[in-house]
């Protein structure tokens, strides 16, 4: 049996090994493809489950690359954040890829082998970027799963081969700030390792490199992340890209560039350096700005992909005034991180389930107008029901996960002190329910525009999506409501709270319990 | 004028605020003792009296210990003396194949209280890359054996790259 | 092709195949004397990369570099045969397999404290201290492999015009036709 | 390190990067690209990194020269405007 | 003031002649409309970091009178040190992400040319709104 300290690093070379096989296994036979890809994320997610478990339980671990101690050598630590990341990252990368079967097959017959390769890779970096404790390391893998995301949003051609290319020019420029900053760091500490620099630090927060160093990393990794004002990319990449492309997009690549950033300012930086400049009350204010300004342009849209993008601006907004507060919450149970955290799991669910779903009304009759959608409600049941129960939980309707990042992101405004914040998020839920009423307005209550009057009357054919994609779909649109309720309930099954403790617990934020 | 040349001049004037503003920090170039290459302050620091007989006759004193596990340091475990008032630290290896301990300290006397520094991993790789690795070349030795998960990661760049390409532009064959 | 008097055809000199290939002689020549050359030191750099400058990353560029020249003094359809599509896709893979699978044999050989890509715990039949030399030279070589056929492959892909492709393919088979 | 050469390399290294995104001729930027890698080698190989240097030479004076000539040549050739 | 200068921008030319480049890069990457070019632009910026990397470990000041001497371990004359190895290592790992950007942005511009027929930006737009 190998020991669980070794699963880290095994899941990226398992992964890795997955993509080089898949691209020879592909020369020989098209259908290898995607089996593989499927059973190495099943395989990795297993893994990770694995990892959370004994780190929940055992403590974090820390793993020797090339067995040299960490300044000298790499290492790679995992810690519940990492941990946690990890899961969500893999438990929607199994059903992005669950979901691409029939959709690849449909949209880019010639493609799949390489298609599946590069999406095997882009499962590599983020894999990788989550669990290393080396900001060089971090650099590259960034690198890995940029240029795989680049090569699969323009894989569909057409008006997505701009996009892509605007997103690689910006997301060029972020990670060439991003190793500048690296540079700067390293010229005042010499030192790589994440510890280590955590340890070195402290004498140096007055060194102008360092808050130079600071500052590009919040400014590099915010165009990965696509906060407010340097979003610009986000909207064409996320409507033209292949549906499960979108949903890996919005659900998971720019919120591991909020884990990064999460990590640097906490592990790297530590509260202490963040205390001194009031550089995380300027990033709420920018949340704030950004959740507004993407729910107002989610309006304006036409095209539903468009406005489930637009609505990502927002939700990231939400992701990080959440983390901009985290400072200024002390002393109740929602303080610190949790609603951060909280609300990574949640959007991936939603934004996840909403981006397959509008996938599977262009994959059944290229459908991309909100007002095109008429009545298809009655036609495909199953798969609007869950385009439903995701819009509710965007909406935050009470037991839906939305509710509760709502009520916590509440909560901790209420304490941080600040009622504008609250104002911004009663006024952010109150345009999420118009762009989301609208379609479902359209859904269910309108009729096909070729039917006669009283079609609605008539028995009408149900026309489903192929099973491999509607599996996908219900699973997030009922884990919407279900995980919502365990949110609400704190049942600690699958050990969800305690998470947010351990988290808060390692930076030392908010409040936190006993942990099991 | 277009309005991404004016955006542009915008960002140029910006990020030449941003190097006029660090660049008094910036360490001296071609400096051989800068932090990056030598050694680095840890900004700890303990009463001269008592301690540097201890320093002296090789022992590890308590004080310097507790002040360096405040700060989440390994413990030193042997000290060595290289000139009046100035010792190497050692640590263990912590790794079943190696014998020898490693230098990672430098405690120097200055007036009455020791500072702490800490040796860059240049150091190491410098003095022990030959003996550990058998190759002359450092770099070589730094790329596929020190930060050999780096590499690894880089041959992955090189080998995406390959795929995207394939995937954006080959309509022909197999792939 | 055929006569100017139109009273047949004839067949084309290797030098008339050449000008309308738009290829020229001075190159070609040169090429055919470089190409070997470089090979050589691509695999010097490769293999000497842990006593001097280089490694396996600057080597299989030179490498590469070397079927660039080729492409662009002999066109594309001749590299094509030199080095098949199928040989680069296994070539790529393959580099990286030798990477990761030499540090797969460190996990697999000593369970529990032996860790990724440690060299020592490789299983060769040489002295202790050597170990880690010889792993990095096999990982070196690696690195080269996949270097080599993923720059190629690249360029290939960058520089293929399908249209001119085709061409070039009619016309060398007229050739080959009139012999 | 020999300050006066140094000085004069990196002086001639920043007037061709300006002569590169000013030239309207993609070829000749392109040229001129792999001209600035080649001296930037030149330079990092007197500041005795010579490994870096060697990579240089190959990757941006080479491969990726011959990469940007193969994408000009299969798009436009004069930048417009 | 003097002072300042002599200091700070003289002694540091090399970090200056890095800033310079890598403005020369960012400022082609935003404002330059053809598409090749903003990726020369990447490149010069790219490089731009790449030569502050090498200057922060090279090692010896003066007129080449006590320098420092290359990573290769061997016997080295009385007052030469060895350069810093690291940044050398770290930034061989940039220049192969830095010509995989460029060969998958090159791809890409192929494609759009293929598309629009033209790779000015300004273009571009003109023509996805028609479209």
């Amino acid at each position: 049996m190998i020991g669980i300290e070794h699963l880290p690093v095994l899941l990226i070379v398992l992964s890795l090994l997955a993509a080089f096989t898949i691209f020879v296994a592909g020369w020989f036979d098209k259908k290898f493809s995607w089996a593989i890809s499927f059973i190495t994320i099943l395989v990795q997610l297993v893994m990770s489950i694995f990892i959370l478990n004994h780190v929940l339980f055992t403590g974090k671990i820390d793993y020797w690359l090339s067995g040299w101690r960490p300044p000298w050598g790499i290492q790679v630590v995992v810690d519940t954040l990492n941990a946690y990341v990890l899961v969500v990252l893999l438990f929607l990368a199994l059903l992005s890829v669950m979901y691409s079967k029939r959709n690849i097959q449909h949209e880019l017959p010639e493609k799949v082998i390489t298609y599946y390769a590069v999406y095997q890779l882009l499962v590599t970096g983020l894999c990788g970027v989550t669990i290393t404790g080396d900001i060089f390391n971090m650099y590259v893998f960034v690198e890995i799963f940029s240029l795989a995301a680049y090569a699969l949003i323009a894989s569909r051609g057409g008006i997505a081969l701009k996009a892509s290319f605007v997103y690689l020019v910006m997301g060029s420029i972020g990670a060439c700030l991003f190793v500048l900053g690296i540079g700067f760091l390293y010229s005042v500490t010499g030192s790589l390792n994440m510890a280590d620099l955590a340890a070195i630090l402290p004498p140096l927060y007055g060194n102008k490199m360092v808050q130079a160093a600071f500052a590009l990393f919040v400014v590099g990794l915010s165009i990965k992340m696509a906060l407010f004002p340097l979003h610009t990319w986000l909207p064409d990449a996320h409507s033209f890209a292949p549906a499960e492309i979108s949903a890996m997009l919005s659900g998971i690549i720019i919120e591991v560039s909020t884990y990064a950033l999460i990590r640097l300012s906490f592990s790297v930086f530590t509260v202490n350096f963040l205390k001194l400049l009031p550089i995380y009350d300027l990033l709420a204010w920018i949340a704030a700005i950004a959740i507004i300004y993407g729910s107002v342009m989610a309006i304006a849209q036409l095209n539903l992909k468009r406005m489930l993008a637009y609505s990502s601006v927002s939700q990231m907004g939400y992701i990080m005034l959440a983390v901009g507060l985290s400072l200024s919450t002390k002393h109740l149970l929602w303080g610190g991180l949790t609603p951060a955290l909280m609300h990574i799991l949640n959007h991936a669910l939603m934004k996840g389930c909403l981006f397959m779903v509008a996938g599977a009304f262009i994959y059944k009759a290229d459908l991309w107008n909100i007002t095109d959608l008429r009545g298809l409600g009655r036609k495909m049941p199953w798969t609007c029901g869950a385009f439903t129960m995701a819009a509710i939980s965007m909406i935050g309707v009470p037991p839906s996960v939305g509710f509760v990042s709502k009520i916590y992101l509440i909560f901790a405004v209420v304490e941080a002190g600040n009622f504008l914040f609250m104002a911004v998020i009663l006024l952010s839920t109150l345009l999420n329910l118009v762009y989301f009423w609208r379609v479902i307005e359209t859904l269910y209550m309108k009729v096909g525009e070729a039917g006669p009057h009283h079609e609605y009357e008539k028995p009408v054919k149900t026309d489903e999506i192929p099973l491999l994609m509607l599996i996908p779909i219900l699973i997030l649109g009922s884990l919407c409501i279900v995980m919502g309720i365990i949110w609400l309930t704190e049942i600690p099954i699958i050990g969800a709270v305690p998470i947010m403790d351990s988290v808060n617990k390692l930076f030392e934020i908010g409040r936190y319990t006993v942990v099991p | 004028m277009k309005a991404e040349s004016i955006i542009g001049l915008l960002m140029v004037i910006l990020l030449t605020g941003l190097f006029f503003y660090i660049v008094e920090d910036v360490p001296p170039y071609g400096d051989p003792s800068s932090p990056a290459l030598q050694l680095v302050r840890l900004d700890i620091r303990v009463d001269a009296a008592g301690v540097e007989e201890e320093l002296n006759s090789g022992m590890i004193p308590a004080a310097l210990v507790e002040a360096l596990a405040a700060r989440n340091f390994v413990a030193p475990s042997e000290i060595e003396e290289v000139t009046a008032g100035e010792w190497d630290a050692k640590i263990d290896k912590g790794e079943f194949y190696y014998e020898e301990d490693e230098k990672y300290y430098r405690f120097k006397k200055e007036g009455n209280q020791i500072e702490v520094y800490r040796y860059a991993p240049v150091v190491r790789y410098l003095e022990k890359g030959l003996e550990e690795t058998d190759v002359p070349n450092i770099v070589t030795a730094v790329i596929v054996d020190y930060r050999a998960y780096d590499t690894l990661g880089e041959t992955t760049v090189i080998f995406t790259a390959g795929i995207s390409v394939i995937l954006l532009l080959r309509r022909r064959g197999k792939l | 092709m055929t006569k100017a008097d139109g009273t047949g055809t004839y067949q084309l000199t290797a030098e008339e195949r050449r000008v309308a290939a738009g290829r020229d002689l001075i190159i070609e020549v040169i090429a055919s004397l470089m190409i070997p050359l470089i090979q050589l030191f691509a695999l010097y750099v490769i293999i000497h990369g842990a006593l001097g400058a280089g490694g396996g990353f600057q080597g299989g560029v030179i490498l590469a570099s070397s079927f660039i020249l080729y492409v662009i003094a002999f066109g594309i359809t001749g590299a094509r045969k030199r080095l098949p599509e199928s040989w680069n896709t296994g070539l790529q893979s393959l580099g990286v397999y030798i990477y990761a699978g030499v540090g797969l044999v460190c996990i697999l050989v000593s369970l529990g404290f032996v860790q990724y890509l440690n060299y020592w715990a490789l299983p060769l039949p040489v002295a202790y201290e050597m170990r880690r030399a010889m792993g990095m030279d096999f990982v070196e070589i690696g690195i080269g492999i996949t270097v080599m056929a993923t720059m190629t492959s690249l360029f290939f892909d960058l520089a293929w015009k399908e249209k001119e492709e085709r061409k070039e393919v009619k016309e060398s088979n007229e050739g080959g036709e009139k012999k | 390190m020999i300050v006066p050469l140094d000085l004069l390399m990196l002086f001639v290294i920043v007037v061709i990067a300006i002569a590169t995104i000013s030239a309207k001729d993609l070829f000749s930027a392109v040229i001129l690209f792999g001209a600035y890698s080649f001296l930037m080698a030149v330079v990092w190989a007197e500041m005795h990194s010579i490994d870096v240097s060697f990579t240089e030479a190959a990757v941006g004076a080479g491969v990726s020269t011959a990469f940007l000539i193969a994408a000009v040549s299969r798009t436009a050739r004069w930048e417009k405007g | 003031m003097m002072e300042w200068l002599t200091q700070e921008i003289l002694a540091k030319y090399n970090y200056w002649i890095a800033v310079i480049i890598i403005l020369i890069g960012f400022y082609a990457m935003i404002a330059k409309d053809n598409l090749i070019k903003k990726l020369i632009g990447l490149s010069l910026f790219q490089t731009g970091i790449f030569l502050y990397f090498i200057s922060l470990g090279d090692v010896g000041v003066g007129w080449g009178l006590r320098s420092g001497t290359t990573y290769i371990i061997e016997a080295i004359p009385e007052g030469y040190i060895y350069i810093n190895p690291l940044p050398t290592a770290l930034i061989l790992t940039a220049i192969v992400v830095s010509v995989s950007t460029l060969a998958v942005s090159l791809g890409l511009v192929i494609r759009i040319y293929e598309e629009y027929e033209t790779i000015e930006e300004s273009e571009i737009i003109e023509k996805e709104r028609v479209l």
